[in-house]
């Protein structure tokens, strides 16, 4: 089962561990918002249609390596505050490996392959945030 | 041909896109870009470093030397920055 | 903040979740009772002590060894049926391959580092299981 | 000394664990075993195979030539298996 959510909304841990509960072994990655060097606000734009196309290719190819029984991403957009939950990514599988892996590949890739782009508000001032080179590193080892 | 832009290239630019028909000439992403860029300020300001750019084409991610010819939806953003 | 928990009680994951939401990246890992060849029930045995001794040694080996904010091991014991959460690990960290990383190595070591012992009931008849050598692997990748 | 006994250790022996006081000659884990199999047929089949045990001196996992002088608790048990 592959679940894909782009929301404004607050992202619901619990529910999605518990859809993800297929299988004897479940992974979970959640990100949140830092408030690293005062950020008061982060903002997430997004490429609606192009998103969940981009995010489903990511799942359906994790399901298809790793043999999982389900495997989710929920991306949050729109404004948000420190300590709120940004993406929550979820692999479940018969056997840990697969799902640690799988998870960890869904998480790394969904950073350089999914159209998102974050806005920073310091002190009343917004500034977009730059892509990073270990990013990149990241997702390719899984290429 | 449909363009979106996003982030600071829609800021840039000030708007969220446009339609356009770019002449023969222009058959890479990269040669729309170039041919944006005399549009007003606002695409030579967002358009100024073309290394700094992304592309896609009807939705999927594509170099900027990619062709154009057939494209309905073309969208020029800065490197992506989510997760 | 390391957290240890031994238990006969069903695992809240919210909760969990929750207590290690420190710092920008939270991995969870959950291992699940499977249904495997009929198992009915599966009971779990442990060296009471011991067992938290060896956790609470993994844990603070991980928080070392990856800079983490919080990391949490809750393992249930007694009896329990296919579906129910047997094991949960949980590291978080500001950076996420700290965190993913820290969560494999806890359920990987766990694995060979803590005095449990597994009994599955088939069909009214209770057997041992038995230990597997791919464990043995898995947990030597972090030595 | 007490030794604990744990998984289908516990169970051949028929007991979690008893108070023994080993003969000097007893010097490590594996002596302990070799000593403790003629106490009873429980722990003649419990230790019937050193090579399948493990065990723990003073809640510590130790190798079975392991010197046990000084130790309060032993515990001996089969490979782990949570998880």
């Amino acid at each position: 089962m592959i679940r894909i959510l782009v929301t404004t909304d607050a992202i619901d841990i619990a529910a999605e561990q518990v859809s993800l509960e297929q299988g004897g072994a479940v992974a979970t990655f959640t990100g949140l918002v830092r408030a690293d060097d005062g950020v008061a606000t982060l903002e997430l734009e997004h490429y609606p249609g192009a998103t969940e196309a981009a995010l489903l290719r990511l799942a359906e190819q994790a399901v298809a390596r790793w043999s999982l029984s389900a495997a989710t991403i929920v991306h949050r957009v729109g404004p948000m505050h420190p300590g709120e939950r940004i993406v929550f990514t979820g692999a479940a599988s018969a056997h840990r490996a697969a799902a640690l892996e799988a998870c960890a590949f869904l998480i790394d890739r969904l950073k350089t392959d999914a159209p998102f782009w974050k806005r920073e508000v310091v002190a009343g001032k917004g500034r977009w945030v730059e892509a990073r080179e270990s990013d990149d590193h990241a997702a390719d080892r899984w290429r | 041909m449909q363009l979106l832009y996003f982030a600071w290239v829609r800021e840039r630019i000030g708007m969220g896109g446009e339609e356009v028909s770019p002449p023969e000439a222009v058959e890479t992403v990269a040669d729309l870009v170039a041919w944006l860029s005399s549009r007003s300020d606002g695409h030579a300001a967002a358009f100024a470093k073309p290394a700094r750019l992304r592309a896609a084409v009807d939705q999927a991610f594509v170099p900027l030397d990619t062709r154009i010819a057939g494209a309905r939806e073309i969208a020029i953003f800065p490197p992506v920055t989510g997760g």
